[in-house]
């Protein structure tokens, strides 16, 4: 199993974290996962993509040109990927910010407005993390749930126990 | 007073031109760090320049540094070895020329380190050319015609780094008389004391006689600081905090 | 008593003492030294001022006490 | 301690394990992140840090440390490293011993800021002046981001010269597991790292030393030249490789860094459909594997060189090969990347 996958959108939508997530999970799994970030000038704002590779063994290049599955937060990012996806890749959309027409298959979360139910709208990166697991099936809940504990820790309990409830309002939506 | 060569300097005849002013200011040196007695803490840094050469005549450890670095190294020197004394001993196209941007910044941090600037308003070694301390209208090898204000003014330093807060102490002297000298190895003694009791920078400039450079016999260069150089570039302390 | 001693050897007639000194004791010698240079020499009473002890650049001039 | 790390951060805690005393940087896209760990990491170990106003002060702060005989390192990305070169050569000169990190990236000029691999001739054949050569490493994930800095410092203090790590901006930035175990020892290393008959320390109880690289004295250049000839020859022996399933390859693929962890994707790829292909990764580009390379060629086999540049390893591989072989090249240059699929129809065109 080798699983690639790439996170899409702009600076400061968590895009960065969201892969970290992921990589913290496949750890947890015992499997063997690389994370390549886009970096630049910009800090926020500007186009912003991470590639995260899972596997079970050695991974050689950690780039990704043909994802199995695309995590979309921007139109511009949409536009670019939907081309290079694997024949049977997925692309997971977060269709507050990107407004498709109906017949392109794709799995659609309105992320933003799910993540603003619970009081923010900077979890939209958790609520699309919930929905690409409940669909996929990569990794682990559990393994998710304690890689986000971990990567919010530092701003306490209370962002933790909110950021897994998005997510798992993120699972529940398939 | 004791007139005779210091334990730091070592026994030899050396290259300088007849006239130059390097000689004395390697021996005052010298005489100071022996009367510190702190021979066996010091690591020199060489510049560039016709005083490349120093450890031929110092007695004590010396390394080269590239041209106009010699204030990255010595800070480095120190940090890592505070215990020792560390000073440059730099000529102006080292320091103020292609060195300026390591100068600024190292007084900038107030490195407890010693420079030693020898200005001596041109480039020795390679043979006479413009330094950013050449005089207004003095004929040098790139300067035919005597340097003009296309090819700038001639560059205080002391005034330059006395406007940098963390700097502690700057001074200059020359070296053309005995009076001078003497004040000379006065400066030069504050400034190294001023880093063995952890003061900070301190730069002292020295106006140095390059008879050679300046068409002039050594005589006439002595004359020259008194009358036209140390005139553009004045005499005295110009920090001491 | 100190008076000047003059190494011949370092010395490059730059003429600095022969300026410098109050009692015009020093001079330029007829001789060489080995690297061809007339060497300055004493030619009276020294009064041990130090001043061309001072202003040599060639580590050529001590005032030292004469044995 | 097995964690997750960016390469940056993995080479900052190497540099740490191997005792490192001195760091000093001045920020450059892509290593940013090893400045930045470093100014937390030293300051808590209660070692030097500094933030410099240039690449030309970072370089030269290193040079002062290693003077002394401790160690001190600098890391930068490809302008930066350019900037470096007057100091390395003097470094190499004055046979001292320093560790320069290149996270490179895309050129010539400011070029980009994506990982790339067209600093090689500029590492390998001397970008400064004179007749010089630098022990050159090349990591190619982040746990060799981690380990190879002791590797560094070692082999700097055995030869008394520069060693550079040739990294770039996807080894740097990219995350994976690292085990930041304790270093192994060298079982010379306490007497490699003694630095107490050369360096300067102060002439107590000892007569006075000189550190120099300017040499005028009638012939004495070219005898210390003939010196340093000797030492660069004997680190023939530090040549270091990987090596898998060469023995029946008709094609051997050969790349470094980035470059090595792509071809190994081909490799997997083309064996899987049947195709006797080798995979060969030079840990150490100078000195490089030629003799190795060499004896592949003697054997028949061909070479795919692979790599993030116009060309430059390919070179090297050329050299060894002397023409007994095909020897081809498959680069992208400008902070591009080699995609896979190319490199494996390539090959396949070789069979």
């Amino acid at each position: 199993m080798k699983k690639e996958i790439i996170i899409t959108g702009y600076g400061g939508q968590g895009i960065m974290q969201a892969g970290n997530i992921l990589i913290k999970a496949a750890i947890l799994e015992d499997k063997v996962t690389t994370f390549f970030p886009s970096y630049g000038a910009e800090m926020r704002g500007g186009a912003a993509n991470c590639k995260v590779i899972i596997s079970d063994e050695f991974i050689g290049s950690p780039i990704v040109y043909k994802p199995d599955y695309v995590l979309c937060f921007s139109r511009l990012a949409f536009e670019k990927f939907r081309k290079s996806l694997k024949p049977d890749g997925l692309m997971f959309l977060n269709s507050d910010l990107v407004k498709i027409e109906n017949n392109i298959d794709v799995l659609v979360l309105e992320a933003n407005t799910l993540s603003e139910k619970f009081g923010s709208k900077i979890m939209a990166n958790m609520a699309m993390l919930g929905l690409f697991i409940a669909r996929v099936k990569l990794l682990k809940q559990a393994s998710m749930e304690e890689a986000i504990k971990e990567s919010f820790k530092h701003k306490g309990e209370k962002i933790v126990n909110l950021n897994i409830e998005v997510f798992r309002a993120g699972l529940d939506c398939v | 007073m004791k007139f005779e060569m210091p334990e730091s300097l070592k026994k030899t005849p050396q290259h300088y031109c007849p006239g130059c002013g390097h000689g004395i200011i390697h021996r005052i040196l010298s005489e100071v760090i022996d009367e510190l007695n702190i021979r066996e803490k010091i690591i020199a840094v060489a510049p560039v320049g016709c005083a490349v050469f120093g450890y031929l005549y110092w007695d004590f450890d010396t390394c080269e540094a590239p041209h106009g670095r010699p204030p990255s190294v010595a800070t480095a020197i120190k940090r890592t070895n505070p215990n020792k004394v560390v000073f440059t001993y730099q000529g102006d196209g080292d320091l103020a020329a292609i060195g300026g941007n390591e100068m600024l910044h190292t007084a900038n941090r107030g490195e407890n380190i010693t420079i030693f600037f020898v200005n001596n308003v041109c480039y020795g070694m390679t043979g006479g050319q413009m330094a950013p301390t050449t005089m207004p209208n003095q004929v040098t090898t790139t300067t035919t015609q005597g340097r003009t204000e296309e090819d700038g003014y001639p560059m205080k330093v002391c005034e330059l780094l006395s406007n940098i807060d963390y700097v502690h102490y700057l001074e200059r002297v020359a070296v053309n008389s005995p009076a001078n000298t003497l004040k000379a190895k006065a400066a030069i003694k504050k400034a190294m004391e001023n880093q063995l009791n952890g003061k900070g920078f301190s730069l002292v400039e020295i106006l140095a006689m390059c008879p050679t450079a300046w068409y002039q016999t050594p005589v006439e260069s002595l004359q020259m600081i008194e009358d036209t150089i140390s005139k553009a570039f004045p005499l005295g302390v110009f920090k001491d905090s | 008593m100190k008076k000047v001693e003059i190494n011949r050897e370092y010395c490059k007639c730059c003429g600095i003492c022969i300026e410098v000194c109050p009692v015009n004791v020093l001079s330029v010698s007829k001789e060489f030294n080995t690297s061809g240079v007339h060497p300055v020499e004493l030619i009276g009473d020294c009064i041990a001022c130090g001043k061309c002890y001072l202003m040599c650049p060639d580590f050529a001039i001590e005032v030292k006490e004469n044995d | 301690m097995i964690k997750l790390m960016k390469g940056n951060n993995a080479l900052v805690e190497g540099s740490i394990s191997a005792g490192l005393d001195a760091y000093f940087g001045y920020p450059i896209t892509p290593q940013n992140e090893i400045t930045e760990s470093m100014s937390v990491r030293m300051r808590e170990e209660g070692r030097v840090f500094l933030q410099t106003e240039s690449e030309l002060a970072s370089v030269n702060m290193i040079y002062g440390v290693a003077m002394t005989g401790k160690k001190a390192l600098t890391s930068s990305s490809s302008p930066g490293i350019s900037l470096m070169q007057e100091t390395i050569s003097y470094m190499a000169g004055c046979e001292l011993p320093t560790v320069i990190v290149n996270v490179q990236r895309g050129g010539p000029g400011l070029g980009n800021i994506s990982g790339a691999q067209g600093d090689y001739f500029q590492a390998v054949k001397g970008g400064g002046h004179g007749d010089y050569k630098m022990i050159v490493l090349t990591p190619s994930n982040v746990q060799e981001m981690y380990e190879m800095p002791k590797k560094a410092f070692y082999l700097a203090f055995k030869y008394k010269n520069p060693v550079m790590i040739l990294a770039d901006g996807v080894i740097g930035q990219m995350i994976e597991k690292v085990d930041l175990n304790e270093l192994a020892k060298y079982p010379d290393e306490d007497e490699v790292f003694n630095a107490s008959d050369w360096a300067l320390t102060g002439c107590k109880n000892r007569s006075s030393r000189f550190i120099r690289s300017l040499i005028m004295e009638e012939g004495a250049l070219t005898e210390h030249n003939y010196k340093l000839l000797e030492k660069f020859n004997k680190m023939e022996v530090e040549v270091d490789f990987e090596e898998v399933s060469t023995d029946d390859a008709d094609v051997v693929l050969v790349g470094y860094g980035t470059s090595a962890r792509i071809i190994y994707d081909a490799y997997l790829n083309l064996r899987d459909s049947g195709f006797n292909v080798g995979y060969l990764r030079p840990k150490t580009v100078f000195p490089f594997p030629s003799k190795r390379i060499a004896a592949l060629a003697d054997a028949g086999k061909k070479f795919m060189v692979v790599e993030m540049s116009s060309g430059q390893m390919v070179e090297d591989v050329r050299l060894a090969v002397l023409g007994k072989s095909e020897v081809q090249f498959y680069g992208i240059p400008g902070g591009g990347v080699p995609e896979v699929e190319t490199i494996i129809s390539k090959v396949k065109n070789m069979m």
